[in-house]
């Protein structure tokens, strides 16, 4: 129960940093630190109490970790790294157009 | 970054660039190692991938921002990395193609535990790997070059 | 035209046999994907990441490499030895400082095992190597000077360095 | 014939992964496979339609159920899915047939078209997936190739607007995937069939209750419902015109609505509770969206608001989970993605023959613009909800659907909802086609032939769409897709067999 709560936590975390943060790239960390969350919860969902490698063959009666959340995670991370280049660009190029970091002072959209 | 091995003009300093030069090598014969792998030890194509393209990252860091900023060299990271997903594609859609599953394991099988085994599965490693490396190393040039366009 | 062919040979010998202790044991089908791999790693670095391969072959050079290495590991242990007794010493005999030394090495290989070399040995640092000249941080600074500086630091291990890679 | 369901999928990827290769060279690359690739889905999917009574099950890599549990991921087609397909389908195919003009404006059509692709395999994927985690997967390649899509003009305000849009799309995924891994954790399993069945068997506790609080953010931000719908007004008009057709016109929809609704009705099970949650949301929308949308003198961000509030008339019929306000709520999703599309491609053409977005600078283009213009009527009488066009019926349906299942108040909501709509369509119409000029109009031409085409496409479609109502039309194609969902968790049993 209690890594539920911690990776819930944790979660929030980054979801406090992404709404009152004003810098972007504090806003990306924020984003990156509820990613995560979200990871370490799934991985540890997989974990089972003296669970060993999921790959020996021939082990009958030993219990296993989970598999599939780590292929998941495997996954997932790979996405975040996309969604990171991406989001890290678009912060560089907003830098290069208006100069500051400061989100209060990038509005030129109002709404 | 071919010949310069005397110039000092940009990058970091003499020992760097020496000791990069000679472990890039290395280190990508490690990447692959670990993309050929994938099936039988931890790792596979995307964390072999990242190794490959850090002995690029390694290379352009020690040899300053100069020597990654070239359109050329981007190209060929965005060449390596459609030809790395699209050979996976191509992997995927041949057991569409000969009748049955997408994505159907439609190589031998082989022994376990050896090389070359677990059919289309080290296949598609080799083209994750390439994907992988040549996308990192894309983005890792693409921004290198907006940092130079700062410093102008 | 031939250089730089054996140059390339020599990245693959090398590739090759970091991929067989990388895979060991190996069987035919590693050393089948070995000989591949390595001529991936040729083809893409063979240029770039060996000059002065010729003098591979020669053994005097080995032989002068294992002298070094002997001469490196006495020069550690003296050094560990004299650091310890800085630190345990309660009044910390240390005075700390960076000095230029000059080197007579040329090739680049060579000044960047002299750098390392000076690195690894307890006590000093280099710091940063500009053409022939490094600048070293040493715990205990015996010579301002250059040139005695270059005696204490960088002399013990110049001559054997000279004959493995000059 | 089983093997055409992985082919909405397959078919996109490999063309988006093959474009850059060669589109540097060849510059019209682009243009053909794209639109060759949206031709053969939309006629792929129009030719599924005859399967839309049917359940086919497709295991990728031909890993079936073990001991009837899955292990593989399943892609699923059913009569909701073939719905939606042909939708998606038809906005992509004429978005790429309008892009092939339109993009001669912008820089690099293969980029483009590669993303554009890797977005209609996104979404192709999302409406085919019976996996939860491939469904986190295939909405984050639609997400993402969004987000650089809104970005593509790479002008300040476009930035600005890409980062906004995917700082909110990236907390949604978040959201979705925190919601997915609690429901791993309950139900052992990733299969959506497999997770409704556990449920089923374990029965709902609180942590199906909080899964079900974040899909509804998730899903919710995706969507654009009212108190996430932010980034919508900034992110849609901002991207090309075509994208913006697709981004209102389907995306949202196939990555936010449909979704949910899926795990609402076929996997968790609809109650009373979200049937209530999902109505104030709705009627939410359907008001702030019009109110906010009288206010805007740009005629993207007017367009870009009212799909907030044509949304909520979708989630409304959706809540009240009758048969009557499920059929509404598709119909009109269909006709939501038809008007919204032309009217956004519409807007593009006046961008690409004025030069501007500001309402007060148009005007007098009826006669200079006259296949633009009529479109732009027809499409505009649609969202209105004037008799003939096909808004007209959905909206009718969803009213009648409330008060029939008593929820007066809530059909005066709508009806009030459709009144805003037809007030600022009406204000846009007046001031952009045929109002007095702001500006010298003397010198803007008609847009070019394909862009043409593609306008007059899809306001046939406006026009005829209405037919699908016809009693043996809609018991073909309509009512088995509405079937789908009042059957409710049957869906479970129809997969696993």
């Amino acid at each position: 129960m209690i890594h539920y709560l911690l990776g819930i936590l944790l979660f929030v975390i980054g979801l406090y940093g992404v709404l009152v943060k004003r810098n972007l790239f504090k806003i990306i960390i924020g984003l990156i630190i509820m990613e995560y969350a979200t990871f370490l919860l799934f991985a540890l969902v997989g974990f089972r109490e003296h669970g060993t490698a999921p790959i020996q063959p021939g082990v009958a009666g030993k219990v296993f970790v989970d598999p599939l959340p780590q292929a998941l995670v495997l996954t997932a991370i790979v996405i975040g790294l996309g969604t990171t280049a991406l989001i890290a660009g678009l912060a560089v190029r907003i830098y290069e157009k208006y100069g500051t970091l400061d989100i209060r002072k990038i509005k030129k959209l109002k709404g | 970054m071919q010949n310069n091995t005397q110039n000092t003009s940009s990058g970091m300093s003499l020992i760097v660039k020496t000791v990069a030069r000679i472990l890039a090598g290395m280190i990508m014969l490690y990447g692959i190692y670990i993309v050929a792998h994938g099936h039988l030890t931890p790792g596979g194509g995307f964390a072999g991938g990242v190794i490959i393209a850090g002995s690029f990252i390694l290379l352009y860091l020690a040899y300053g921002a100069t020597a990654a900023d070239s359109d050329k060299r981007k190209w060929y990271a965005s060449l390596c990395e459609s030809l790395g997903i699209f050979g996976f594609w191509i992997v995927a859609i041949l057991g569409l193609v000969f009748g049955t599953y997408f994505l159907f394991n439609i190589f031998a099988k082989g022994t376990p535990f050896h090389l070359f085994s677990a059919g289309i599965i080290p296949v598609c490693n080799v083209a994750i790997g390439v994907e992988v490396a040549g996308a990192l190393v894309g983005i890792f040039i693409t921004f290198a070059a907006v940092k130079l366009l700062e410093r102008k | 035209m031939e250089g730089i062919a054996m140059r390339y040979f020599v990245l693959f010998l090398f590739a090759f046999v970091m991929w067989l202790i990388l895979t060991w044991p190996a069987d035919w089908q590693h050393i089948i994907v070995g000989v591949i791999v390595s001529i991936i790693v040729m083809v893409l670095f063979g240029r770039l990441a060996v000059v002065g391969e010729v003098k591979m072959f020669d053994p005097k050079r080995w032989a002068w490499f294992i002298v070094y290495l002997v001469v490196f590991i006495w020069e550690c242990i003296k050094a560990n030895l004299d650091v310890a007794y800085r630190v345990i010493h309660p009044r910390m005999p240390i005075k700390p400082g960076i000095v230029k030394v000059k080197t007579n090495l040329k090739s680049d290989i060579a000044r960047t095992f002299l750098a390392n070399t000076i690195t690894m040995t307890p006590g000093t640092l280099s710091v940063d190597v500009d053409g022939d000249e490094l600048y070293i941080h040493w715990i205990y600074v015996r010579d301002e000077t250059v040139e005695g500086a270059t005696k204490y630091i960088v002399g013990r291990f110049e001559r054997f360095l000279a004959k493995v890679f000059e | 014939m089983v093997n055409s369901i992985p082919l909405f999928v397959v078919i996109p990827l490999g063309c988006a992964f093959i474009l850059p290769v060669i589109g540097r060279r060849w510059e019209r690359a682009g243009d053909l496979f794209a639109n060759l690739v949206t031709v053969t889905l939309l006629g792929l999917a129009i030719w599924s339609v005859r399967f839309i009574r049917e359940t086919t099950v497709y295991h990728v890599g031909g890993w079936g159920a073990v001991n009837g549990i899955p292990i593989g991921i399943y892609l699923v087609r059913d009569g909701l899915s073939i719905f939606m397909l042909v939708v998606v389908n038809l906005i992509a195919f004429v978005a790429t047939l309008y892009s092939i003009n339109y993009m001669e404006y912008f820089t690099d059509k293969t980029k483009y078209y590669t993303l554009f692709m890797l977005m209609l395999a996104g979404m192709n994927g999302v409406i085919l997936t019976g996996d939860f985690f491939n469904l986190y997967v295939f909405i984050e390649i639609a997400a993402i190739a969004s987000y650089a899509l809104v970005a593509f003009g790479t002008e300040a305000e476009e930035l600005e607007a890409a980062f906004k849009y995917q700082v909110m799309g990236s907390v949604g995924s978040g959201f979705i995937l925190l919601g997915i891994i609690l429901l791993y954790s309950y139900t052992g399993t990733l299969n959506m069939a497999d997770v409704g069945r556990v449920i089923l068997d374990k029965g709902a506790s609180n942590l199906v209750w909080f899964v079900n609080v974040l899909f509804i953010v998730g899903f919710g931000l995706k969507a654009a419902v009212v108190p996430f719908h932010m980034w919508l007004p900034d992110a849609h008009p901002s991207a090309p015109a075509p994208i913006s057709a697709m981004l209102s016109g389907v995306l949202i929809e196939s990555i936010g609505v449909y979704p949910l609704t899926r795990i609402m009705y076929n996997v968790i099970g609809f109650d009373g509770v979200l049937s209530n949650i999902l109505i104030v949301l709705a009627i939410i929308s359907m008001m702030i969206g019009g109110l906010l949308a009288l206010w805007q003198w740009d005629y993207k961000r007017l367009l870009a608001y009212s799909s907030i509030s044509q949304v909520g008339y979708i989630l409304l019929g959706i809540g009240l989970g009758t048969p009557l306000g499920l059929l509404g709520a598709l119909f009109h999703l269909f006709n939501h993605s038809a008007f919204k599309g032309l009217l956004f491609l519409d807007s593009g053409s006046i961008v690409y023959s004025v030069g501007t977005r500001d309402l007060r600078e148009m005007g007098e283009l009826d006669r200079r613009m006259p296949i633009t213009s009529k479109t732009n009527l027809v499409a505009a009488m649609s969202i209105a909800g004037v008799p003939p066009f096909n808004g007209f019926w959905s909206k009718l349906i969803i009213i009648i659907a409330c008060i029939q299942a008593g929820r007066y108040g809530v059909a005066g909501w709508a009806i009030l909802g459709s009144i805003l709509t037809f007030a600022y369509i009406l204000k846009a119409e007046r001031y952009a086609f045929y109002g007095k000029a702001g500006r010298d109009v003397a010198d803007v031409k008609e847009s070019p032939p394909f862009m043409c085409i593609a306008l007059i496409i899809l306001a046939v479609i406006c026009v005829v769409a209405g037919l699908m109502l016809l009693p043996n039309v809609r018991e073909t194609i309509l009512f088995p897709v509405v079937n789908t969902l009042t059957s409710g968790t049957e869906y479970i049993w129809r997969v696993l067999r």
